[in-house]
């Protein structure tokens, strides 16, 4: 019997599994299920949930300590036993404003150059706002504010190339 | 024609590719530093480094591209799309250096890639066009000249570059006062992009439609247009879906539309596959827009209703070839296509491109659905390039059956270690407007302000449950706890099940 | 019908699933332990583990898939080909069940599932007949009897399995003393295999093609049968190459052969899909064969040559729809296309089955190209099934284009870790008497006889120069060396190429 | 600087390769070549000889210290620097009648039943006759001696179930 708390979307669920031959019994909010899992590679599981099949990504988060689920075409952030990173979530992530306590740092997710910074230091901003546009891939890609709150710092000008991960301002 | 430099680099220089293999053509590959392992330079008979990653440094060089052509003893160019396919000093270069350009010839590049041209030959043609500039408006114009102009036009005013394309230096009007720094802002893009400030105002058409039509002209004076392509669902100006044919052009729409495209083609006596793009309003108007003068991204939909493979077409018109096409068939589409443009961008954060390494990818395939992809397994989406990695195209015998293999297809594609676009897809095609039709070009980015971000697949109670008992189940599986990775399959005897996954799924769609 | 039960595995599982998918069904898969990871599992709504992996204990268990579909909640049962899809009893242990069985009535399987049967079937439609027994010879008749209705018949002669298919139990005799030991053989082959020894005798037709019609039927007295498929290229009996049209089939025979074959379903009342057999002899006379009253695997080349999706329409069938089709244009086929049977074989090893882990699977796509396959990277083709793990199918304008294009798929294909029959196709397709279609079913094995083993593709000189490099460059790119995995891209400046790649390509084609 | 040697058919050739920047100087049969070589994954190589693309797999043969080369649908089997397995080729392998020396082992390829056995201890055979059948995986599949010689051990006999390598004969 093993048991797991396992963090989504600011739930925690408690999950308890036990061994039943080659199969799993999976407990969860109440309920048992019985679960065949095979792992098709380190990242893809193949799950039949009480006969549901179900093929599940799951990989570690870049730049956190939780774990991206891949089920049906979504995509869910998973924290395993309230194991976290050392950093927050992605600067340019979370636009649902879960999860984004504390100041938020918004970097470039990728290569490029700064064509508009519409934030100075002060300014009050809200969740999803946008804030800084990248120029990147032949796009103009706006980069939104992941809370509302107060522009902290601006790292960059317009016209400055960034490389991927370059800090380019503080939201408080 | 007996060797290929393809000019290009991604999934259209391996659908270039393939086209050569099926005529027996050698074929060969360039590419910048990244581009080492892609499927272009791994599938080529040979391969040529042409410099660094910046498309400006290696895919532009029109003198290191005529360099490897020579190398390699090729005789014919395809350009594929964008980089240099619309430019006519490469074409020129091309002829000058004794290599069949395939695509048009570079007057005819040069006359078409001029929108304020284009549209004078449209109205030669006695087609009609937007209202709007007829002459560009240089970087010597003033804001009041352009401001004075816009008013005679009327707003909503669009503002184009002349040399622009896919949205590139495109700016919309509705307020007067926002002109001037519209029309800055396009003169920034477009100098930026092509190379060329200079920018024209037409009328902004109030919910149009976007429908081009494919044409093929041989060096014969045979000019054949195809069955209409719909291309309106559109992120800023961008196609993202296109289909044909066009739920809203019936037959004799169709004929009038198809043969003002072929009146303007045989008008500047184009040669090669080319596309003529229209507005069509609500009252089944249409207006000439611009013409592309190559191959365009959705060609492959036209090739499943027709059987028509123009990219061959093409090789045959450069090399003397004559059209022995049917016109008649070309107009009477066989059963439906749709394609969808899978991009490495995240549709849940504002279609932020996510480049990076492939972790695994598993392409679709079966009845009806044809993958015309660049990247492989293992592979990294570069930052330096379009972030689009795949045409995934669907054919039915009726616009639902190719809209149900859409769906099913999007649903097998297994693409790990990066975003797609495919569950913005997967949320698309099971709109009600997208079911019956009802969009016009304004109808994404309607529905993109409106959404403002919000995710488009939303997991619901039955998602999160499975991806909870997932993580669990991958910490017991997983090598490093001394278990086995893979159990013997076991037998499945439980008769409770809850509907979980039909909750989940369509806890998913919500 | 909202949930059908796919009662097989591997490609035509998937297949099947793809048409659920396609119509808004709900898909439920069956699998022995050996399949746990299959794609048909994986890509289900469920699936359920029938037993161990010896088919009589899983696919072919009546009771369990019954059972399954009970406790699924299936409302129909898809028995693809193969397995149980001929099987009368289980066709109605479905009915029973209240099941509907997506395949012909019990009745039909039981009556065309008698080869003799099925004979007296064409005769009384009016359908030649190749001459041969009227009546099953079953296990008590004796050696003379036999010789004498040979004698009767004519040599060659063949002997067949009455509950026979796919070459099982059958043989081929042409001196009169080998008569006594094949048909000891044959009965051998067809009780494992049937469980019903019973044989019977038909003259061999001397050079003959196998020509095949498929159909279908509705049960309101509809029956529309499709282009020719040209079946000749098979190896010991087992079709490996298909083709629609065929080349040695022209209009009129086309008309002739299939209301033949629409004669013969009618006069037993057929529903659902079937493909009636003929062998069409050098002076255009064609005979009656044999019917398979299911789903055939070479189903998609006429698919892509008539747009009908043959599975949906087994589907639409069942649940009572009438056919819709317009019977003209089902005889008229839209360009041409060939379908390769991959197997885990090893050409070069007689066809010595190749069963193993796939390391790694990269699968055509492109224009024309459609794989239906069940295979994935890193799954293991199982010891105890039949090897086939793709259909790839081509299509073209013409039949020079379809092979073009299937020659290029091919050399698409990577399916590494286990020996496939792609390299016996790059070189069949490549042979004068494919191009030219001079070629009939005794085609194959006389090749295979003549050449006794030898190798179909021969690495010359370039191909062993260019290996024996690649196992070199392995060695110092290798990890454990120390050296980088991956070098950055550099810049290939050489000017001295030798044809190095062109040799070794056509030296591994000699 | 550095040399190899490749035995493949029968022919042992001389390898040496240099670096030159990211690319390697391959000299082989004396003609110098420019590789660009680049590993896709452990057993997959893209090649760039002088310009010429090739994508080829280089795995470990299963039960000799070979190599399989794959190179445009052709597979090769090469041994690197004279290193050999333990173990002879496959015993229904090598029709060529090449490295075929020494007693050569029948073994059966994959589980199934033996139906018929067409050698006695003695018979004289010649390279690609059909010595035994093997029905698996729905076939029959007639297993082939490697070369021409006496039938020194049958070890089965016909209806025996066998399991995958399992010694079948051994030719002499």
């Amino acid at each position: 019997m093993a048991r797991f708390e396992v963090d989504i979307n600011g739930r925690t669920r408690t999950i308890t599994i036990e061994r039943d031959g080659a199969q799993f019994l999976v407990q969860v909010d109440g309920r048992t299920r019985r679960v065949d899992a095979v792992r098709l590679d380190a990242s893809t599981l193949s799950l039949l949930v009480d006969a549901e099949s179900w093929t599940i990504g799951v990989t570690d988060a870049p730049d956190t300590g939780e774990q991206l689920v891949s089920v049906g075409g979504v995509t869910l952030r998973a924290t395993l036993n309230g194991r976290r990173g050392r950093f927050g979530r992605r600067g340019h992530g979370a636009p649902d404003g879960r999860g984004t306590a504390g100041p938020q740092r918004i970097t470039a997710p990728m290569p490029g150059k700064v064509v508009r910074v519409l934030i100075k230091p002060g300014d009050a901003v809200t969740a999803r706002q946008a804030v800084i546009v990248v120029e990147a891939m032949k796009m103009e890609n706006e980069l939104r504010s992941p809370k509302d709150g107060v522009v902290a710092e601006v790292r960059v000008a317009e016209g400055t190339s960034v490389d991927a991960g370059s800090l380019l301002a503080v939201i408080e | 024609m007996k060797k290929i430099l393809i000019a290009n680099r991604g999934e259209i220089a391996v659908r270039i590719l393939r086209a050569c293999r099926d005529m027996g053509i050698a074929a060969v590959a360039v590419y910048s530093e990244c581009d080492r392992t892609a499927l272009h330079v791994r599938g080529a008979d040979e391969a040529y480094a042409i410099g660094p990653n910046p498309a400006r440094d290696s895919y532009l060089r029109i003198d290191k591209l005529i360099d490897v052509a020579r190398r390699a003893g090729a005789d014919g160019v395809h350009p594929g799309y964008g980089f240099l396919a619309e430019n006519e000093a490469f074409a020129a270069a091309c002829r000058d250096a004794g290599l069949t350009f395939i695509g048009p010839t570079p007057e005819a590049i040069e006359l078409m890639g001029s929108k304020t041209a284009a549209r004078q030959a449209a109205i030669k043609a006695g087609v009609p066009v937007v209202p709007g500039t007829v002459d560009p408006l240089g970087a010597d114009v003033t804001d009041e000249v352009i401001a004075a102009r816009a008013a005679e036009i009327g707003y909503p005013v669009l503002i184009k570059a002349v040399a622009g394309g896919g949205g590139k230096g495109m700016r919309s009007v509705a307020d007067p006062a926002a002109l001037s720094g519209a029309i800055r802002a396009a003169r920034s893009e477009a100098g930026a992009a092509f190379g060329d400030s200079a920018v024209y105002l037409e009328r902004q058409v109030v919910h149009p439609r976007h429908i081009e039509v494919q044409l093929l002209g041989d060096a014969h004076g045979t000019v054949v247009p195809f069955v209409e392509r719909e291309c309106s669902i559109q992120r800023r100006h961008q196609k993202v879906i296109e289909e044909t044919p066009s739920i809203a052009v019936p037959m004799d729409l169709r004929r009038r539309i198809t043969s003002a495209a072929a009146a303007v083609a045989r008008s500047v006596g184009y040669t090669n596959a080319g596309t003529i793009e229209f507005l069509l309003d609500r009252s089944g108007e249409f207006f000439f827009l611009e013409m592309n003068t190559r191959l365009q991204v959705e060609h492959p939909i036209t090739e499943l209703v027709s059987g028509v493979d123009l990219v061959q077409w093409q090789i045959r018109i450069a090399r003397g070839e004559r059209i022995d096409l049917d016109p008649e068939r070309l107009l009477r589409p066989d059963g439906h296509a749709i394609e969808c443009r899978i991009y490495a961008e995240d549709p849940d954060e504002n279609f932020l491109p996510s480049p990076g390494r492939i972790a695994s990818l598993r392409s679709p395939s079966g009845p009806g659905i044809r993958d015309d992809s660049g990247a492989t397994s293992g592979w990294e989406v570069p930052v330096f390039f379009d972030s689009m990695i795949s045409k995934l195209v669907a054919w039915g015998g009726d616009r639902p059956q190719a809209t149900a293999r859409m769906l099913r297809a999007l649903g097998e594609y297994e693409i790990r270690g990066i975003k797609t676009t495919i569950p913005f897809f997967q949320w698309m095609l099971r709109q009600p407007e997208f079911r019956d039709g009802r969009f016009d070009t304004t109808f994404l980015d309607g529905i993109l302000a409106e959404r403002n971000g919000r995710p488009f697949l939303t997991p619901g109670e039955g998602a999160e449950e499975l991806a909870a008992v997932a993580v669990a189940v991958q910490q017991m599986l997983k090598p490093a706890n001394g278990r086995s990775a893979a159990p013997a399959g076991g037998t499945t005897t439980s008769r409770a099940r809850g509907g979980w996954k039909q909750q989940a799924r369509v806890d998913a769609l919500g």
